[in-house]
């Protein structure tokens, strides 16, 4: 059997008084992308939020490789390093060119040398068919532009693992393309784990091994994919596909 | 020696005294900041209208009030007025007047910025229903724009009562006045009632301002809050 | 004696405005990376000085403070009362800017593994300034005007010139007017070359 | 205001003031034993008294505006006053722009220091800082004729005696007569120059064109001087805050 | 030949330097849908606004109703109350209470009776469903039921003709075929004259008599539903369609 490479435990959130997580528990293994679906509020960003310590949450627990990880802030910024992640408001810092975006990571976290670092990125960048924009500031980029060169600062530092949440959300329509195409790259040929939660189901069959189903803050359902959009397990997973197509 | 410094101010009427200035000095912000208010809404609103002319005008006074210092505002008022105008006001009428003609100019920046904040597609949104321009004032861009006026209103008005201390360069027997008439009339009983004094006058504005900026500080948070979440 | 006046008033104004400047950052990065106890200081000082009168806060300085033997120049009360005063503005325009970098920007920060300390570095201060350069200009402005109260303690600048004059000469209309052309000269042009400055340094870096 | 006919043009004539029933003095409102509030809030002093003892013949209730030495002339000129008793000292630049009536008072300007370093002569004062009030003649005295002293120019008399008690200068000019009563409430300084520069006298003072209250305001000089007003005057307020030292003689004029 | 509603006769239209629209000619007939179609930035918008006065235009004729409009503001401000519009952003007035919004239009401007405005506020309400929802404010509705509510709000003047831009397009999935179903009532039931902006495809295939398809503010094709979904006329309108879905 396949490493497992993050492993969560009965995992509960709440937000002040509101339980938005109920006893989460699921694994993912080296090389799985597994996608995450469910209605608007079933928590899904809470969910990924809180697999890199962005968000506290009061029970449960987090392993990942092997180590369960004590929540302090110090150790998530460590395992930051390790785990990716890409929003769906593309925040690339405004005060910095793309190229300074990207390196602000492995040179300044990871202390890496600045001239490795940069031919490394100049190349991340080719395969986003971003190399001409090393030097641009954030602004004079579209949309789809700036969350390509979200994913390839999230890239260079080397994750072990990715998580995306809704990365073409805000995109105009004829954008989303360029992007999922780079994704559906990472997770079949560069065999990246990661964690994946979208909208658009077509993209998610195309990646997805595995759907882990939310609503109202618990896993209604964990299915392998194939099965998931033929068959659904569940009603409300079956009314949630047939609402997404008019 | 500082023992009996602070009797000072319990000295005669002396306490009642410096009270009653405060009075002097919060009646002069007040009735200052209500007229001023009233007159910055209406020149905030003029000031989103597309005429050049009435935008220039209405600007030139913004920066004239701005510009100048109050200080110095007061004693044009104080000494031009009545000889070259003929226009002539007791020294704490006159001072309510300069004052909510400085607030009218400073609301009127506050009121613009908050009706231009208000998002574009708000007004479109007004326009679509058939709205005429008053209308759009009236029910959309003026209520709209008041939670985001507030906190700067009341920060406004800790600054004009601050500011009414300078009150005496021009006679007006606010608290501050009344605090030096006290410190000369017991300067030989008690040498350093000039600090006790002075320290009430101090506590007296912090008592007053420190409570409004708190409030102001609290609505802006929340407006925050509101928009963000 | 106006040219006296108008250059001590430009030079005051200068020195209490690197001041302010500096008292205002230091506090405001207390109050940032909450280092205890001096976090508190500073917020206490920044309401205090925010909430009182210059005017009293130099007749502290001036008349009050030597009662008990500490005893100040003129020009160091004004310089040291305006510092006083605009320390805490400036340190809630800087505190404002920090606050007002985006969360999201944060937690893209935090996504590639920087620790606090990198995150105020390369984040929050470089977008903050820039966020507070409005308040900075309009404090700078307000601390300028500021300045003619310091006629009060027998600062001769421009305000206490000119109403020196008027005492001696009784010409009210001249001299106001050349007060006024006084800091007309001095604030003028300060606030074109601001209103320039904070456009520039918005469309830097947060135009889209 | 409008425009109004001419003779009704000066607010401040004599039948203007007894049509509205009330005069408007300036007086100090903190120089002890002049003008000043006592701890009582109420406002006495030689030229409270005599100001009361103006309205009482002029038949009206009296209006008291508190002002600085350096707003005494526009006081006038603004129209905020009718009339100022508030130490005003005759000089040929303030002729110019007032009209004094007939004096009521003399003095000269004097030179008030510590006793541990007193000041005896004006050469002492160069290059130091001397203390002085905005508007008075002491700062046009020194201003003109002493150009090597360095003066330190306040708006109140409150400020300016705090400053010399804070030791800004190392010493005060003013009229000698408020520099004898306050140093003798403030034992530790004394009026080390009695006087230096011109002699001058104290007068009421109206706007120039006020022909009317000027008048009547010499005739009441005339009239109270005579019923020895001032002397009385001196005693019940003035007496008691000066030193041995002075002598009515040196502050009132002869009655002649 | 049924009535033409609305003309436009070679409308241009720049902001500042940049010219958007160029030579803009078509015409909608009494009870048609017309949707419009293009990718981003092609002008899709601006038209729309430009058939509302929002925007200015710089040369060119609309007739609406067999009128000239002579664009002034006080003449668009008559007009606007024939013409309904809404926007992506749904733009109800968070200072008024749903109904609040709705009756504004018809008792302020309109001057209508306020309770027989009510009554019939009250109907176009629970025709979306949301009887309920009529003395809450905006900010505790969602997204979907936010977009209805400025839909009633533009019924309730009763108009003539109705513009709708991307209506949908900041909803969550879910909550957009709520949406659409109300605009394809509209449009088959009702007879609604109508023009459309959007990027649902399958929506704008269900309800569309004609398309007009745009690109860098022309117009490349006017062509019947039916014939352009399955054979375009362009190619440009062909890479379109295709990069519509994954
Ligand atoms: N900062 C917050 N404070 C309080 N409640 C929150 C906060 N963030 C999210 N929630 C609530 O938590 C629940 C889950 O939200 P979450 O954003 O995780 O949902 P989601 O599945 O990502 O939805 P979407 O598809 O709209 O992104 C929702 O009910 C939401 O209102
Ligand atoms: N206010 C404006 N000022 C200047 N240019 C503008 C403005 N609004 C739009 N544009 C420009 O006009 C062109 C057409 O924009 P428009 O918004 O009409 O496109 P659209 O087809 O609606 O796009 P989308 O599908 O993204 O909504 C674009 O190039 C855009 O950048
Ligand atoms: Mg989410
Ligand atoms: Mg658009």
């Amino acid at each position: 059997m396949a490493e497992k490479v993050l492993q969560v435990a009965h995992l509960e959130k709440s937000y002040r008084k509101k339980h938005v997580l109920h006893d989460i528990n699921f694994s993912v293994e080296q090389g799985e992308v597994v996608t995450l679906l469910g209605p608007s509020g079933s928590g899904k960003s809470t969910l990924i939020r809180c697999l890199n310590g962005l968000e506290p949450y009061q029970k449960g627990t987090i392993t990942f490789e092997g180590k369960k990880i004590v929540p302090t802030e110090k150790n998530w910024q460590k395992i930051r390093q390790k785990i990716g992640m890409v929003f769906q408001s593309y925040d690339l810092f405004p005060n910095l060119t793309v190229m300074d975006n990207i390196l602000l990571g492995p040179t300044k976290v990871q202390k890496q040398d600045r001239t490795t670092a940069r031919s490394e990125a100049e190349t991340l960048l080719k395969s986003v068919d971003l190399a001409d924009y090393a030097n641009v500031y954030p602004r004079e980029l579209s949309g789809g532009q700036k969350q390509r060169v979200a994913i390839v600062r999230a890239l260079a530092l080397h994750p072990d693992f990715m998580l995306f949440d809704e990365v073409t959300a805000s995109l105009d329509p004829e954008m989303v393309r360029g992007v999922l195409t780079i994704i559906e790259n990472l997770a079949n040929q560069e065999n990246m784990t990661m964690i994946v939660v979208t909208h658009e189901m077509n993209f998610a069959k195309q990646i997805a091994d595995r759907v882990l189903f939310l609503q109202d803050g618990r896993i209604l359902e964990q299915t392998p994919s194939e099965k998931f959009f033929t068959n659904p397990q569940t009603d409300r997973a079956k009314v949630f596909l047939d609402s997404m197509d008019f | 020696m500082a023992h009996s410094g602070i009797s000072v101010l319990f000295e005669g009427t002396n306490f009642m005294r410096l009270l009653g200035g405060l009075w002097v000095t919060v009646k002069i912000a007040a009735v200052a900041l209500i007229l001023g208010i009233i007159l910055g809404v209406v020149l905030g609103v003029l000031r989103t209208f597309k005429n050049r002319l009435l935008r220039a005008v209405l600007r030139l006074y913004l920066e004239f009030f701005r510009v100048v210092p109050t200080v110095v505002l007061l004693f044009l008022f104080y000494y031009i007025l009545p000889r070259q105008m003929n226009f002539n006001l007791p020294a704490d009428q006159l001072a309510t007047l300069v004052f909510a003609l400085w607030v009218g100019a400073e609301m009127s920046d506050i009121v613009r910025g908050a009706l231009i904040s208000v998002p574009r597609h708000q007004v479109e949104s007004g326009k679509a229903i058939g709205l005429s321009r008053l209308q759009l004032y009236r029910y959309v861009l003026i209520p709209q724009s008041i939670s985001l006026e507030l906190p700067a209103t009341i920060n406004l008005a800790t600054r004009v009562i601050k500011t009414t201390s300078i009150l005496l360069l021009i006679s007006v027997m606010d608290v501050v006045n009344i605090g030096q008439q006290i410190i000369e009339a017991n300067n030989h009983t008690y040498p350093t009632g000039v600090f006790w004094v002075y320290g009430l006058i101090f506590l007296f504005y912090f008592l007053i301002d420190y409570p409004l900026s708190w409030w102001a500080k609290r609505l802006e948070k929340r407006r925050l809050e509101r928009t963000n979440g | 004696m106006f040219a006296k006046g108008f250059e001590l008033t430009i030079w005051l104004s200068f020195i209490g405005i690197i001041g302010s400047i500096i008292v205002g950052l230091v506090c405001s990065l207390l109050q940032y990376f909450k280092v205890p106890v001096f976090h508190q200081i500073a917020s206490v000082y920044v309401e205090v000085s925010r909430n009182t009168p210059l005017l009293i806060q130099l007749f502290f300085l001036y008349y009050a403070f030597p009662v008990f033997g500490i005893k100040f120049g003129a020009e160091l009360c004004g310089i040291i009362g305006l510092i006083f005063l605009g320390g805490s503005y400036m340190a809630e325009g800087f505190t404002g800017g920090f606050n007002g970098v985006s969360k999201s920007q944060l937690e893209s920060g935090k996504a590639i593994g920087l620790n606090q300390w990198q995150l105020a570095r390369y984040v929050v201060f470089p977008q903050g300034f820039s966020l507070s350069v409005p308040a900075m200009a309009a404090n700078i402005i307000f601390l300028i005007k500021e300045t003619s109260i310091f006629t009060v303690i027998a600062i001769p600048e421009l305000t206490n010139t000119a109403l020196d004059l008027i005492g001696m000469y009784y010409r009210s209309n001249e001299y106001l007017f050349v007060l006024v052309i006084g800091y007309a000269i001095i604030l003028i042009p300060l606030s074109i070359i601001l209103t320039l400055l904070e456009k520039r340094v918005r469309y830097g870096s947060f135009g889209n | 205001g409008n425009s109004k006919s001419s003779s009704s043009n000066n607010p401040s004539s004599v039948a203007q003031i007894k049509k509205k029933g009330t005069i408007r003095i300036a007086v100090f409102g903190d120089l002890p034993p002049y003008g000043w509030v006592n701890k009582d809030g109420k406002r006495v002093g030689y030229d409270v008294k005599l100001a009361h003892q103006v309205a009482k013949d002029l038949g009206v209730k009296v209006k008291f505006v508190q002002v600085n030495a350096n707003n005494r002339v526009d006081a006038l000129n603004s129209n905020k006053v009718d009339l100022v008793l508030a130490n005003f000292t005759v000089t040929p630049e303030r002729k110019q722009v007032i009209s004094f009536a007939k004096p009521y008072m003399k003095v000269s300007v004097g030179v008030v220091s510590p006793k541990n370093k007193p000041i005896t002569k004006v050469s002492q004062l160069q290059n130091k800082n001397v203390i002085v009030t905005k508007g008075t003649t002491a700062e046009n005295y020194f201003t003109s004729k002493q150009s090597k002293v360095k003066l330190l120019k306040f708006d109140s008399k409150t400020q300016q005696f705090n400053a010399l008690k804070n030791g800004r200068g190392v010493a005060l000019a003013d009229d000698n007569s408020y520099l004898y009563a306050w140093s003798k409430s403030n034992p530790k300084y004394t009026v080390g120059i009695k006087s230096i520069g011109p002699k001058s006298y104290i007068a009421p003072a109206v706007k120039k064109s006020n022909k009317s209250l000027l008048n009547w305001t010499n005739k009441e000089i005339t009239k109270l001087t005579k019923k020895s007003f001032f002397v009385n005057d001196y005693n019940t307020e003035l007496k008691p805050y000066f030193g041995k030292e002075v002598k009515p003689s040196d502050i009132v004029l002869p009655t002649k």
